[in-house]
């Protein structure tokens, strides 16, 4: 249960090549944290610094307070789930489960049994009774007080145990396997056991230890889409079982969205950004997050936006779309005059509507990938602009299914509440926050845009 | 169609007997050598080099000599089995642990040491005999106690051989250590509870090749023990047999000697010819 | 020269056109021809023909890859020098540091070793450096400085006076340059443990400031098993290369500028002295012709890496062929075929290698079988025998000794082709031959290339097979001045010039140019091969 | 903190060499000690009575017997001495090659074959003797056996044995007496029989000189004050050397019918008719063949229509003391060696391996006369030539004419091998 802090974290490979940049997040305790990325972006290396297997270059790491920089992986009281669960292949499932717990030297209090307590009362009067008739020499006496002393306070205290008994680990390991449906597989090798069983396994034995921080590096990338899926819903379960830290690393989005309380999106070893997944999918700062988050990828036009006095109007397709609700509010509230603008829109934000009107654009159908539940058109517009759409099947007629065939002419209505609008030359979005971070040319932190 | 799916069947059956004629032949002219000396080994008839292929009269003489007090063929083949003993442990620990610095730890060093230990390994070993002699006779461990100053010698650099274990341990995936780290295990504990279980295969090579290498040594051997029957092994025993005086009347126990020489080898290697292939290919055992 | 633009040069004579024309030909076609070259991207690369893709590469290693290799070189020398070079001012300039900013103890320890651990509460690494202090000069006292003093003569009282009565209390120059040059290793390691010893003390100190914890003796020993678990690996089998195989090499090379030989063996008739290079200028006095040595040399050296070629290669192809039979998928019996190969490996050299010599004899088996024919017999391994004859037959039978283990070495990595590039190819309609070209020799060169350059230096060094087969026949009356014969390799005439001519000085001035030109061959194969430059390639 | 402490480690590695380097400490106290050695002067005068530990190199065929008799020795001596004997088996030519090797941990007592006298004598290995040893070996031993063992008029060895030359065996059955008088005669029977002959005389120097010998030739080397071999007087490439070429010549004619004398045993086993071998060989082959075996002087070979007696190194071992700075332990060791070359030692071993004695009194003995083996080499030792002290390659340069030589090559080219064998004579000074 420990909150992990990082504070201005670089990691510099030999020949100054830079994997992470100035790296800065406070995990909150019992937070779960997902670092989001495309591979090569960092996320990974921060997951080891944190672990202790890669050396911090700058900057310090701190769990629960205390600056881990120095510390072993072994010290920092982390356990951690591997890509390729890198399990012992020579252990049975029990054992690579057991394993930790071997090693675990700590002394830990327990308490005394019945019998325990009833010895070290007669101890004690054994001990009285030598003190009294020791009446001469002081120096024994003095010694005896001493012994009749320790006896007491250690029974108050409870027993002091080096590391795990052999049945607290065989209780652990059976808890932990009972959790993750693998209790008939104890005895059998990695070997004879398939990619989610040992995934299951690579997770039991980080559970089995009491950890202040649980991270896992990619854990469900090997699995095939099904099982990952199902695995997915397991370690949100497990998450409030365990009720720890965690630092998630993966590249798929749709993992970050699903298991973060909180995600960090990462690019070439800067954080584009942190926040919600809602705040993420609703508000990226800028265009990278946007068309990172949620598939498939938001569309993007190269427009100019008009503002005609308190009325903002997007120039789409020589049409003029009106932009009304909140977004309109926050535009003025920004001060945002007429300018050029990349107008982004998630493709599940686009409605067909029956009927043509002003506010709609006609786009003739290329490709119907068919989704099962939903259908992803690929249109094109008059002027050949490629849009991506995606429409439940659920409330079409059986007529309107037939005619989404290639060379079908929709029209396309614009949810002016899902617009977004982002700057071209920096990408980011015109609404966000002072320290959002661009994601065009070189990456220039909040901090140090005031000095550009 | 029928002609040349059947051609395809005779070509393959073609292609195994010719390939059963030259296997067939090939293990022929391997075996011969050994087939000789095991059929001088039998000859009782005249103990010298006759050149004859059949043995004029069979017999267990040969052998019987060798066991018997007359000759001090059980004295050397008891001090080549300890050297070879000591050899096989001594070297395969040596090996291993240079092995595993080298295969498991990125430290300064590591490149220049590993070029460093290829050029000297290139250096002609007969002219540093007289210099380990000078070494071996200050600690007396020479002539008579020479098998101590052997083995010493035999194990010192063998870490020089490591290149085999090291492909070996090359293979092994490296998030096995990072786990057992994250999981507390110190830098021994990897290396004794995790890794080393996993190279059972390399760990029996080397122990093969280091059991087979002092059996063939007969320059060094004979360098330092100086001739001193205490010190001597099979190898420098038997030599001595061949020299101009001896030949005459010492041949046949010389192929005698050999053929004890050469069998427990080669049971040792039938036996554990399966992980002489897996440790050389560095291991098709993977986790 | 200026080039002219079309009318100008129309406006030259006749002779100026033809002079022009001669000088254009030298001075601008012939260098854009061969010396100058435009890289090419790989699609234009792709569009050539095959010829031009050979000139363009050859054009490309010449042109490029030469220069930039001594580019390189030139720059990792330089640069090997400059960091040698800012080391020891570095060297110097922390020992100065250390001791004017240093508390008490740290000037302390400069003198007494140890000091400065014991001060901070190490007393492990107190013990050790005080330790090392106390023998280190006690070994001097007694006997280091007795071998050091006398390094520069190699003794100086001769076993034997004038009418050759043996001297008492004579020096032995053997033992005077081992110790001499183990008191060096000596000195060298503690000047190493000293300055750790002061640069401790400051890290120390820097840590007292930072008011970090000093690492304690259990934090030192806890470290031997962990942070520090690899030099613990590495000591005792440094520690055994250093003194088992460095420390003779060492004292090898420095006997080749000695005078060691029969007559100066340095114990009981002469003591040898320094002579230089002396030994050198006779191995490479060419000019005198007549000089044997240094022709033999030649040949030998010649012969030495023809043998190391051929041994090498014919080995690791039939070998390859042999395990590719008996792994042939209809083959059945498999573990018969390897054992019986496997048998001749395991039976000592000295032993089969004696049998397969009387079986070549003039009058061995062979021979009788080619008179039983009717035929004459032949010469193979004897004195009689030509040169030619016996270095083929030493081949052949370096062949029977070789393909076993190469066997076994190419069985293992064979299984681990992957199928279905066979598969592939013979979809694609490439015969058995095209197989074993183009898929199992790449796949083999690359996973086997570091073994094959360590078997080519070891054939180079092979002694038993030419000791125990030839013995170098045959003896041409010329070599044997310098008891040499023309199958003998580099090692064996090594061999017969130390131990049997007891001729150590030529002997280690030979053993050192063999230590040299296998050293360079071995180094530039070694950093060209793919396998060894991607050595991650499986972590 | 972790940081820190990486330097800890070399420590270790740095005082397991100090501890290497101690064992070299309590070793090396200047090496010899004790007074000026004084050699064995005058009679046995030197007082050396005292226990020493002695270490012999002999062969192993009389190494039961040397050790019974080296402690009755000690017994005669009634305690004067007490000595902790170890007798190692050896070889006369690894004998001496070990001894070359390290001097200084060779044997006390060794026995090594007279070629090697040169070299040994060069490293300084073998102690001179004199003063009374010396008187009563020249009273009692074969002069030839003492001008064997002297190299600029100092002896440097007890004559051990006497019968270090070779001579002819053959299968009686074969061969009658006069035709292995001559070599023509045996050769035509050997091929008529599809039999061999065991005789190296065309792959080892130490035969190839019996033609050259026989055909008058010599080869005498002198040895100057600092051991090195000066100047040579040599006679190879003579018209006689040119007589000895064209017999090898013969001889390679029928080359296919001559195998090594290490397989001398195939006389025994009936596929050879005849072998040229030493004495060492004598008593397996009398005790395969018995009265069948007949020795003989070596048969005459002819050229060009003259007939030469193959000759032969009249050859002896020899017993050498090793030379180090304990003069009581090297008189002692003299006085060991002069026992085990006396008469009765000579005479017990002869018994037992039949090695003929270099004792003049055993020389007589009615059982050494009619030996058979020594006195075939009696006989043929009368055609032989002492072997005198040369340079180690020497043989080596001899074998390379034989081997060089073909069965048709012309006479110029027979005199060519012959002036290049000269021409390499120079090489061999020093």
């Amino acid at each position: 249960m420990a909150r992990v802090q990082l504070e201005n974290v670089k990691k510099i490979y030999s020949g100054n090549v830079t994997a992470v940049h100035d790296f800065n997040l406070d995990i909150a305790d019992k937070e779960f944290v997902v670092f989001v990325g495309p591979s090569g972006c960092g996320k990974s290396t921060t997951l080891r610094m944190i672990a202790g297997l890669e050396d911090i270059s700058e900057g310090t790491c701190k769990i629960d307070g205390e600056v881990v920089n120095d510390l072993q992986p072994k010290d920092r009281q982390i356990s951690m789930v591997f890509q390729n669960y890198a399990l012992y292949p020579h252990l049975t499932v029990f054992e690579n489960m057991a394993f930790p717990l071997r090693l675990d030297k700590k002394i830990r209090i327990h308490p005394w049994s019945e019998e325990e307590l009833k010895k070290i009362d007669e101890h004690i009067e054994k001990l009285i009774a030598q003190h009294a008739d020791a009446t001469g020499n002081d120096k024994k006496r003095a010694q005896l007080e001493k012994k009749i002393e320790e006896l007491k306070a250690s029974k108050e205290k409870g027993k002091e145990v080096k590391g795990f008994t052999q049945d607290e680990i065989f209780e652990r390991v059976t808890n932990a396997a009972k959790v993750l449906g693998i209790t008939n597989f104890l005895t059998r090798k990695p070997k004879a056991m398939s990619g989610g069983q040992r995934q299951r396994v690579a997770i039991g034995r980080a559970m089995v230890k009491d950890c202040k921080v649980f991270l896992m590096d990619e854990p469900l990338s090997n699995l095939d889409a099904k099982l990952r899926n199902q695995m997915r819903a397991e370690i949100i379960l497990l998450r409030k079982r365990i009720n720890t830290t965690f630092v998630y690393v993966t590249h798929d989005q749709t993992e970050a969205m699903t298991l973060g309380d909180r995600i960090v999106c990462m690019r070439d070893g800067f954080i584009m950004q942190v926040g919600t997944p809602t705040q993420l999918f609703d508000m990226p700062d800028n265009l990278f997050v946007a068309q990172f988050i949620g598939a498939p990828m938001m569309n993007t036009f190269n427009t100019k936006l008009l503002k005609d006095g308190d009325k903002y109007y997007v120039d789409l397709f020589n049409r003029k779309l009106p932009i009304s609700g909140a977004k309109a509010d926050a535009l003025k509230e920004k001060g945002i005059q007429t300018r050029d603008i990349l107008l982004g829109i998630r493709p599940e934000h686009l409605i067909v509507s029956k009927t043509a009107s002003e506010g709609t654009i006609p786009v003739t159908i290329e490709v119907n990938e068919m989704m099962g539940s939903e259908y992803h058109l690929h249109v094109s517009s008059e002027d050949g602009t490629k849009i991506i759409v995606r429409i439940p099947t659920i409330n079409l007629s059986d007529k309107e299914r037939e005619e989404m065939v290639t060379g079908h002419v929709i029209n396309l209505a614009f949810e002016p509440k899902a617009m977004h609008f982002f700057d071209p030359e920096s990408e980011i979005n015109l609404l966000a926050g002072p320290e959002a971070v661009n994601s065009k040319g070189p990456i220039i932190l909040p901090g140090e845009r005031e000095q550009a | 169609m029928e002609k040349r799916s059947m051609g395809m069947a005779a070509k393959r059956r073609v292609a195994n007997i010719t390939t059963y004629v030259i296997l067939v032949l090939i293990s022929i002219i391997w075996i011969i050598p050994f087939i000789f000396l095991l059929l001088n080994a039998f000859d009782v008839g005249n103990p010298g080099l006759t050149g004859n292929v059949w043995p004029e009269k069979w017999g267990l003489g040969n052998f019987a000599y060798l066991f018997s007090a007359e000759s001090n063929f059980l004295r050397w083949y008891f001090n080549t089995f300890i050297i070879a003993l000591f050899a096989c442990v001594g070297q395969t620990a040596m090996q291993f642990m240079m092995a595993y610095a080298l295969s498991r730890f990125r430290f300064k060093l590591r490149k220049p040491m590993m070029n460093m230990m290829l050029v000297l390994g290139m250096f002609p070993g007969f002219l540093t005999m007289i210099v380990l002699y000078e070494v071996l006779s200050g600690l007396g461990m020479t002539g008579d106690s020479a098998v101590p100053g052997l083995i010493l010698v035999n194990i010192a650099s063998s870490g020089m051989g490591y290149y085999v274990a090291k492909g070996f341990l090359d293979t092994m995936p490296k998030s096995l250590d990072e786990a057992a780290e994250v999981d507390g295990a110190t830098k021994f504990q990897v290396f004794y509870k995790v890794i080393m279980p996993l190279c059972k295969p390399i760990v029996i090579y080397t122990v093969l090749t280091s059991f087979m290498g002092p059996w063939g040594d007969f320059v060094f051997a004979a360098a330092i023990a100086k001739g001193a029957q205490g010190g001597m092994n099979v190898a420098t025993g038997l030599n001595s047999w061949l020299d101009s005086s001896n030949i005459a009347g010492f041949y046949k126990y010389f192929c005698a000697g050999g053929v004890i020489v050469a069998i427990p080898v080669i049971i040792l290697f039938l036996f554990l010819q399966k992980y002489y292939v897996e440790g050389v290919t560095g291991g098709a055992v993977k986790g | 020269m200026e080039k002219l633009d079309k009318d100008s040069y129309l406006k030259l004579s006749k002779w100026k056109r033809f002079v022009y024309k001669f000088k254009y030909f030298f001075l601008i076609t012939i260098p854009r021809v061969f010396f100058k070259i435009e890289i090419l991207d790989a699609l234009s690369y792709l569009k050539l023909n095959r010829w031009q893709k050979l000139g363009y590469k050859i054009k490309y290693f010449y042109l490029i890859k030469i220069p930039r290799f001594f580019k390189n070189l030139g720059l990792k020398i330089w640069k090997g020098i400059k960091g040698f070079g800012l080391g020891v001012a570095h060297f110097f300039k922390n020992l100065f540091v250390t001791f004017k900013e240093g508390d008490k103890f740290t000037k302390l320890s400069y003198l007494f070793m140890g000091v400065g651990s014991f001060a901070r509460g190490q007393i492990l690494r107190g013990i050790l450096f005080a330790l090392m202090e106390i023998v280190f000069i006690l070994y001097m006292i007694l006997t280091g400085g007795y071998y050091l003093g006398k390094l520069n003569s190699l003794g100086l009282v001769q076993p034997l006076d004038a009418d050759e009565n043996l001297v008492a209390n004579a020096d032995n120059s053997f033992r005077i340059l081992l110790y001499g040059v183990l008191t060096i290793f000596f000195i060298v390691a503690f000047i190493y443990t000293w300055y750790l010893n002061i640069k401790q003390n400051r890290i120390n100190e820097q840590i007292k400031k930072d008011e970090k914890a000093i690492a304690t003796t259990k934090d030192d020993l806890r470290a031997v098993v962990d942070q520090q678990f690899h030099r613990t690996l590495l000591a005792l089998p440094t520690l055994g290369i250093i003194v088992f195989t460095l420390l003779p090499i060492v004292f090898m090379i420095l006997v080749a500028f000695t005078n060691y030989d029969k007559n100066h063996n340095g114990i009981s008739n002469a003591l040898f002295g320094w002579v230089g290079f002396d030994n050198f200028g006779q191995l490479f006095s060419w000019s005198n012709g007549t000089n044997t040595f240094s022709a033999t040399f030649g040949e030998i050296l010649l012969w030495t890496l023809i043998w190391a070629f051929f041994a090498t290669f014919t080995n690791y192809f039939l070998g390859l062929v042999v395990a590719m039979l008996i792994n042939k998928k209809g083959i059945k019996l498999k573990k018969v075929w390897r054992t019986i190969l496997v048998m001749s490996i395991a039976v000592p050299q000295f032993i089969s290698l004696l049998y397969i010599k009387n079986i070549f004899a003039f009058d061995g088996i062979i021979n009788d079988i080619i008179k039983f024919f009717g035929g004459q017999p032949v010469h193979f391994m004897d004195d009689q025998a030509s040169p030619l004859m016996v270095r083929v037959t030493v081949i052949l039978i370096n062949i029977w000794i070789g393909i076993p283990y190469l066997m076994l070495v190419t069985t293992g990595i064979l299984m681990n082709i992957p199928a279905d590039l066979y598969e592939s190819a013979s979809i694609d309609g490439a015969n058995v031959f095209q197989q074993y070209t183009k898929i199992t020799l790449p796949y083999m060169l690359f996973v086997t290339g570091p073994y094959l350059l360590t078997s080519f230096t070891g054939n180079m060094n092979n002694f038993n097979v030419i000791y125990l087969l030839t013995g170098g026949a045959p003896h041409p009356q010329e070599m044997l001045k310098v008891n040499a014969g023309q199958t003998d390799l580099l090692i064996t005439w090594l061999f017969k010039l130390t131990i049997d001519d007891s001729n150590y000085a030529l002997g280690a001035v030979l053993g050192i140019i063999v230590f040299i030109i296998v050293a360079v061959i071995s180094l530039i194969v070694y950093n060209i091969l793919p396998s060894t430059k991607n050595e991650e390639a499986f972590q | 903190m972790a940081k820190s402490i990486r330097k800890l480690l070399p420590l270790f590695s740095v005082s397991i060499l100090t501890a290497c380097a101690n064992y070299t400490f309590e070793y090396v106290i200047p090496p010899y000690p004790g007074e000026a050695p004084v050699d064995a002067k005058e009679d046995d005068g030197i007082d050396d009575a005292g226990s020493y530990s002695i270490k012999i190199w002999c062969d192993n065929r009389i190494e039961s017997l040397t050790s019974t008799q080296v402690s009755s020795w000690v017994t005669a001596q009634n305690g004067k001495y007490k000595i902790d004997l170890k007798i190692d088996p050896m070889g006369e030519d690894s004998a001496a090659s070990t001894m070359l090797e390290g001097v200084d941990v060779g044997a006390d007592i060794f026995v090594f074959a007279q070629d090697q006298l040169a070299q040994l004598k060069t490293a300084q290995a073998l102690a001179p003797i004199s003063g009374n040893f010396l008187d009563v070996m020249k009273e009692s031993t074969d002069p030839d056996g003492i001008a064997a063992a002297t190299i600029a008029d100092k002896v440097y060895a007890f004559p051990f044995t006497g019968d270090n030359g070779y001579f002819l065996y053959y299968d009686k059955r074969e061969l009658s007496e006069d035709e292995v008088k001559d070599m023509s005669k045996i050769i035509a029977k050997a091929r008529q029989k599809d039999k061999k002959i065991a005789y190296s005389v065309l792959n080892n120097g130490y035969y190839t000189a019996s033609y050259f010998m026989g055909a008058g030739c010599v080869s005498e080397w002198t040895i100057n004050n600092k051991n090195k071999f000066s100047d040579y007087y040599d006679t190879y490439s003579s018209e006689k050397g040119l007589i000895a070429a064209k017999g090898l010549r013969d001889l390679h004619k029928d080359e296919d019918l001559f195998i090594a004398e290490s397989k001398f045993s195939q006389l025994t086993s009936g596929k050879a008719i005849a072998a040229v071998s030493g004495i060492w060989n004598y008593s397996r082959a009398n005790e395969k063949l018995g009265d069948n075996l007949g020795c003989c002087e070596l048969p005459y070979y002819t050229v060009d229509g003259e007939q030469y007696h193959i000759s032969s190194f009249k050859g002896y071992k020899l017993m050498g003391i090793k030379r180090q700075a304990d003069a009581k332990k090297m008189s002692v060791c003299m006085r060991i060696a002069r026992y085990l070359t006396s008469e009765s030692c000579q005479k017990e071993r002869f018994e037992s391996v039949s090695w003929g004695p270099t004792n003049l009194k055993a020389m007589e003995l009615p059982s050494v006369l009619n030996h058979k083996g020594l006195k075939a080499l009696r006989e043929q030792n009368a055609y032989a030539q002492i072997q005198k002290p040369c340079p180690g390659n020497w043989f080596s340069q001899v074998t390379g004419i034989a081997s060089s030589i073909t069965k048709n090559s012309t006479d110029a080219e027979l005199q060519e091998k012959l002036n290049n064998y000269a021409s390499s004579l120079d090489e061999l000074k020093g």
